[in-house]
């Protein structure tokens, strides 16, 4: 039964509700999505999202690949953060095929993850100001950092976007002592430019009217939808796979958990900010001691030539990481022959997406397409 | 110079036929809104005769207040009766020739009247044009009683407005 | 420095004499008001292009890029480009859309746009028409253009642009009152409504003697010019084409040389509203050195440049934050200083009256956004960092 | 505590962005933009594009077998290849037909990887756009040839690691040629280490 938002009219005469569609095309649904709006005056009655557009049978696609023909397909899952795509189904498929990674391959892994990290929460930053009505002046700050990180990027794995770096077992190519040195100059220079940007977003009276008290998301909604990312820690619940699993080296660097009280779109933005302040410093940790040696498990040096020959044991698993938007997990069912029998995405977009019709009720027009930038979701991921 | 003021003349009586024409067509034009915009026509022409006859701060306020402020109000109700505008409502009917008739006889009287009275006409040309401090002064001053009973009946208005817009809260 | 103040009103008088040996004299009075429409009709359009080039190119060096620097040298025949494109572009109306009123709406944006350009003091002795009514003109001249927005939105018969047309009418009147209500005390201070009048009551004072120098004058150029910035609908107040909510507000339906002539109407009156304020606050054309003219024009474009600096950094109001703020903060705030303004003149004691002034400014102001408005204030927030 | 202030300091922002624009170098708040027609970023070493194919000294041997893993391997299957048959039908270790269809190809890297003759590598230039979508967007043998010097200036180090390892094989088997008693085994290609 589709929950609907009663605006308690006092004059006599019965207002008739207008339908909208804020459809594929409306210029601030990131990516081909669209909301079917009722609206009464200015407040949103009903609101119904509409997904779909962008469905590309990724997984029926993966399972006629074999296992490292899917990569390169990963990184356009959520096409903000390539790498961290790649690393949550290289650590599903080596959970599945016991394939140890060495030292340093571990350290590259945990450094690219969290430079996109970085990108993820810049660009989300950029894109919710931009739809407050800020004409592109955030955004380009947050790109023109952005870009310094992609061309390092391209310097490691070829390309900026769409990376395809990591292999079962390890890192494709090595990173060059003049990389690591880009790194470190970026690493030092970050918590400069983030001051900058906070001076002009976070204290920001207009800002502030806008995004306080706007889409609360509550604990016990947040939990029962099972919201993953920051969106669940803004509302104050202290759950991060990189500290409850401890997965790849995390539990080596001492980074703490942003965590918000309210759950209003403010909290979910500053929590970012507040993020992005926490991986610079597992970065500059891990710069720091990063260890010299071989970058892939030779066991899998002779799939690197020919990938049919890499046939992981029959049986299912579920890998997940912290991707920037949620728990990014990857359950891969595999039959022995070279090719997965089934292979499945937990998107963390798709399922912090269910609550946008929850809070977005009973507010006004302007504040559903801020609620929806702030829950951060990238249509890639969300339709797969 | 006599065919500066000629055209002068000229000029007067067309805006006098502009504002006629806008009066009747307010009348007969079949959507709503396009007889508000008639309204608001008819009001800058008024405006502009106060022009002519070189009372400015008259004219300047004459178009802040009906153009800006009451024309507004008439369109923001047209606009929200959204579908009331939509039907155009039939402008004649059968009683026409007798409304005719009506307004010929009452033509005849006035103009009647109009000829009779010895209007005070000065030449065309006054000498002081008032200025906006002298009105002020003649408010503050000889008019204070006039301007403040006003006021005063302004703001009951007011106040009796908001009480009807929520009279059930 | 006198030749070059009044280069243009020499250059008007030879040419006026020159014509005046075979052109009965009352012919010569025609040709004179037919030069200064002439002016004022070039002047519009031509200032209203190269705002467009001058904003894309402040907001460019904001966001570090640089701008159009394609067609021409520094991008200066953008402006044509545009025009041009503007002109080639098809004129689409739409099927259901009440022709006339279609028509009509973009055609009378820009009246009011350039009549507002009659009453403004470019310069000593360089005021168009010198109305003794000028600042009234002005404000009436710019309370009409609410209609033609009405007549745009209802026109274009969709969704959208009839709440883009409810919301900026909306806006526009809810601006006005308080734009009106700042500008008596400087009336009452120039005992004059006539714009020529303002600027040299501004001279006559000693010393530093701009009005914006005076507390009560400070806020209403700021509360003046903020409701400006609100009139023409420019960010933060850009609310009627709230790309991100409503697609384009009023002018969605519009295209080709319709949409440019909103487009014109909205930087004339950016030109205008920063003028005015410069006019009223600023000491207008009135500065040591430089002939007047030029003053005038650097105060205008100084205030334009803050316009098009808000539109390069602010994010936008919400439909009743836009309201609560004209009608909980800046409408009591301008009432206040009209009677600070009455007391102001009424002491004769020089530095009493500006901290009294002063003081009792500071206290409304904060008694109107801390106590009164708390709703509107932002919340301190804690954040705990958990391991 | 004022209304205003978090919005003044916003405003400073942009303007000291707005002034340092004009004299500051690009990463400390310059001017970030490149010109891009007239003046081009220096294309990354590593950058790959669309796939090109190898041959050492004349167009007519490239390196290629026509062995067909790479159009196995290749996740979109955009590479179609035709072995070439000499007079009497016999085939020959020489592609006939090689086309990679561009508008497929993802330029995702796995031909080079899996290509065990060291015959295709990623190109460098990303200008390809053309107005016929069907027939130029369909590189034939011919386009994608290039010499092995072409891909020492466009990958300097990957080249030389690359001809250094085919330079240690050929010596391996010359000396297994030399030493007759071993049995003439086509020499098995190493997996080749990524440098």
């Amino acid at each position: 039964m589709p929950k609907s938002y009663t605006v308690q009219n006092t004059d006599l005469l019965d207002t008739q509700t207008l339908e909208v569609n804020f459809g594929p095309q409306h210029p601030s649904t990131h990516g081909v999505f669209r909301m079917f709006v009722e609206l009464d005056g200015e407040v949103i009655v009903t609101l119904k999202p509409v997904m779909g557009y962008l469905h590309r049978n990724h997984e029926q696609i993966a399972e006629n690949l074999t296992y490292l023909g899917i990569m390169p397909y990963t990184d356009r899952l959520d096409y903000f953060n390539a790498m961290t795509n790649n690393l949550g189904y290289a650590m599903a498929v080596e959970k599945l095929a016991g394939i140890t990674v060495p030292e340093r391959a571990q350290y590259i892994r945990v450094i690219v993850s969290e430079f996109t990290r970085l990108i993820n929460h810049l660009s989300l930053v950029g894109f919710l100001l931009n739809d407050l009505g800020a004409f592109f002046t955030p955004i380009l700050y947050a790109f023109r950092e952005r870009e310094k990180i992609l061309d390092v990027f391209e310097e490691i794995s070829g390309s900026r976007m769409m990376c395809n770096y990591l292999r079962f077992g390890g890192v494709k190519c090595d990173l060059s002592p003049a990389v690591l040195e880009t790194m470190k100059k970026i690493t030092r220079n970050f918590p400069k430019f983030l001051d900058e940007f906070e001076a002009l977003l976070s204290k920001n009276e207009i800002l502030c009217m806008r995004c306080q008290n706007v889409g609360v998301l509550p604990k016990e909604l947040a939990v029962n939808s099972s919201i993953t990312g920051p969106v669940l820690r803004a509302s104050g619940i202290n759950y991060d796979i990189r500290k409850v699993d401890r997965y790849s080296l995390y539990d080596r660097f001492r980074f703490r958990v942003p965590l918000g009280r309210k759950g209003d779109t403010y909290d979910r933005y500053y929590v970012r900010v507040l993020e992005m302040r926490e991986s610079v410093k597992i970065l500059e940790q891990a710069l720091q001691d990063i260890p010299v040696g071989e970058i892939l498990n030779p066991k899998t040096a002779p799939f690197a030539k020919a990938p049919r020959n890499f046939k992981p044991p029959v049986g299912e698993d579920y890998g997940r990481i912290e991707s920037p938007k949620g728990e990014l997990g990857y359950y891969v069912v595999s039959d022995g022959t070279p090719q997965p029998w089934r292979y499945h995405i937990r998107a963390p977009s798709f399922i912090n997406l269910t609550i946008l019709e929850d809070i977005c009720l009973g507010h006004k027009v302007a504040d559903a397409i801020i609620i929806l930038g702030s829950l951060d979701i990238v249509l890639g991921e969300v339709d797969r | 110079m006599e065919l500066l003021n000629l055209a002068g003349i000229a000029g007067v009586y067309t805006l006098m036929l502009v504002i006629l024409i806008a009066a009747v067509a307010m009348v007969t034009l079949r959507s709503l809104f396009h007889s508000a915009l008639a309204l608001a026509a008819v009001l800058i022409g008024i405006a502009g005769i106060y022009l002519t006859l070189q009372a400015d701060f008259l004219a300047m306020i004459q178009i802040l207040i009906y153009v800006g402020a009451v024309m507004t109000l008439i369109i923001f109700a047209v606009m929200l009766t959204e579908h009331l505008s939509h039907q155009t409502v039939r402008q004649n009917n059968r009683q026409s020739p007798l409304a005719i008739a009506g307004i010929c006889a009452f033509l005849f009287c006035l103009t009647g009247v109009i000829v009779r009275t010895p209007w005070p006409l000065q030449p065309q040309n006054q000498t002081a044009t008032i200025t906006a401090m002298e009105l002020g002064k003649a408010f503050m001053g000889q008019y204070v009683f006039a301007f403040e009973l006003i006021s005063v009946f302004l703001i009951a208005a007011l106040i009796g407005a908001i009480v009807i817009a929520r009279k059930d809260k | 420095m006198e030749i070059l103040d009044s280069i243009f009103l020499n250059t008007k008088k030879i040419f006026l004499d020159l014509l005046g040996c075979w052109l009965p004299d009352w012919m010569i009075l025609l040709v004179n008001i037919g030069i200064i429409i002439g002016v004022i009709a070039v002047l519009g359009p031509v200032i209203m292009m190269y705002l467009t080039l001058l904003e894309r190119k402040i907001i460019g060096r904001m966001q570090n890029r640089i701008g159009p620097n394609r067609v021409g040298i520094f991008g200066i025949l953008q402006p044509i480009a545009d025009g041009i494109k503007m002109f080639t572009k098809e004129d689409i109306i739409p099927q259901n859309a009440d022709k006339i009123v279609h028509f009509l709406a973009p055609v009378l944006m820009v009246i009011p746009a350039l009549l507002a350009f009659a009453v403004l003091p470019f310069g000593r002795g360089m005021i168009p028409v010198n109305l003794n009514v000028g600042l009234l003109f002005f404000i009436a001249v710019s309370s009409t253009s609410t209609i033609c927005v009405f007549m745009a939105s209802w026109a274009s018969r969709n969704k959208f642009s009839i709440l883009g047309g409810m919301r900026s009418a909306a806006q526009m009147i809810s601006y006005e009152i308080p734009m009106v209500l700042s500008v008596v005390p400087v009336i009452l201070s120039a005992e004059s409504l006539s714009t020529y009048a303002i600027v040299e009551a501004q001279a006559r004072w000693s010393g530093l003697h701009w009005f914006v120098f005076t507390p009560w004058g400070l806020l209403a150029f700021i509360i003046f010019f903020l409701c400006g910035v609100a009139e023409c609908n420019r960010s933060p107040f850009d609310l009627p084409e709230a790309e991100s909510e409503i697609v384009a507000g009023f002018h969605t339906e519009y295209s080709g040389m319709k949409f440019a002539l909103f487009y014109m109407a909205e930087y004339m009156n950016t030109f205008t509203v920063s003028a005015l304020a410069a006019t009223l606050f600023l000491g207008g054309w009135e500065g040591p050195v430089l002939p007047s003219w030029l003053w005038f024009f650097i105060k205008t474009h100084a205030l334009i440049f803050v316009m098009f600096w808000f539109r390069g950094t602010l994010p936008r109001f919400r439909v009743d934050q836009l309201m609560g703020l004209a009608w909980k903060l800046f409408l009591p705030l301008t009432l206040i200083n009209i009677f600070v303004a009455g007391g102001y003149h009424l002491i004769s004691d020089r530095n009493f009256r500006v901290a009294g002034a002063s003081a009792v400014l500071l206290v409304s102001f904060l008694l109107f956004t801390v106590f009164l408005n708390r709703k509107y204030m932002p919340e301190k927030r804690r954040y705990d960092l958990v391991d | 505590m004022f209304f205003g202030l978090g919005v003044l300091r916003g405003l400073m922002v942009t303007l000291k962005n707005f002034v340092t624009s004009y004299f500051m170098p690009p990463d400390r708040g310059g001017l970030f933009t490149v010109e891009y027609p007239e003046k081009r970023l220096p294309v990354i070493e590593r950058f790959r594009n669309f796939p090109f194919l190898v041959y050492d000294k004349d167009p007519e041997n490239p390196r290629c077998v026509a062995c067909e893993i790479c159009a196995n391997e290749c996740p979109t299957k955009c590479i179609y290849i035709e072995k070439d048959t000499d007079p009497n039908k016999k085939p020959l270790r020489r592609p006939a037909i090689f086309d990679i269809d561009i508008t497929v190809c993802m330029n995702c890297g796995i031909c080079e990887e899996v290509c065990p003759f060291d015959s295709i590598y990623m190109d460098h230039p990303f200008e390809v756009a053309s107005s016929d979508r069907l027939e130029k967007l369909l590189f034939h043998k011919n386009d994608l040839l290039k010499s092995n010097d072409y891909f020492h200036k466009i990958r300097p180090t990957h080249a030389a690691a690359i001809d250094a390892r085919r330079r240690a094989v050929e010596e391996k088997k010359k000396s297994a040629a030399v030493k007759p008693s071993e049995t003439g085994q086509p020499p098995k290609a190493q997996n080749g280490g990524k440098p």
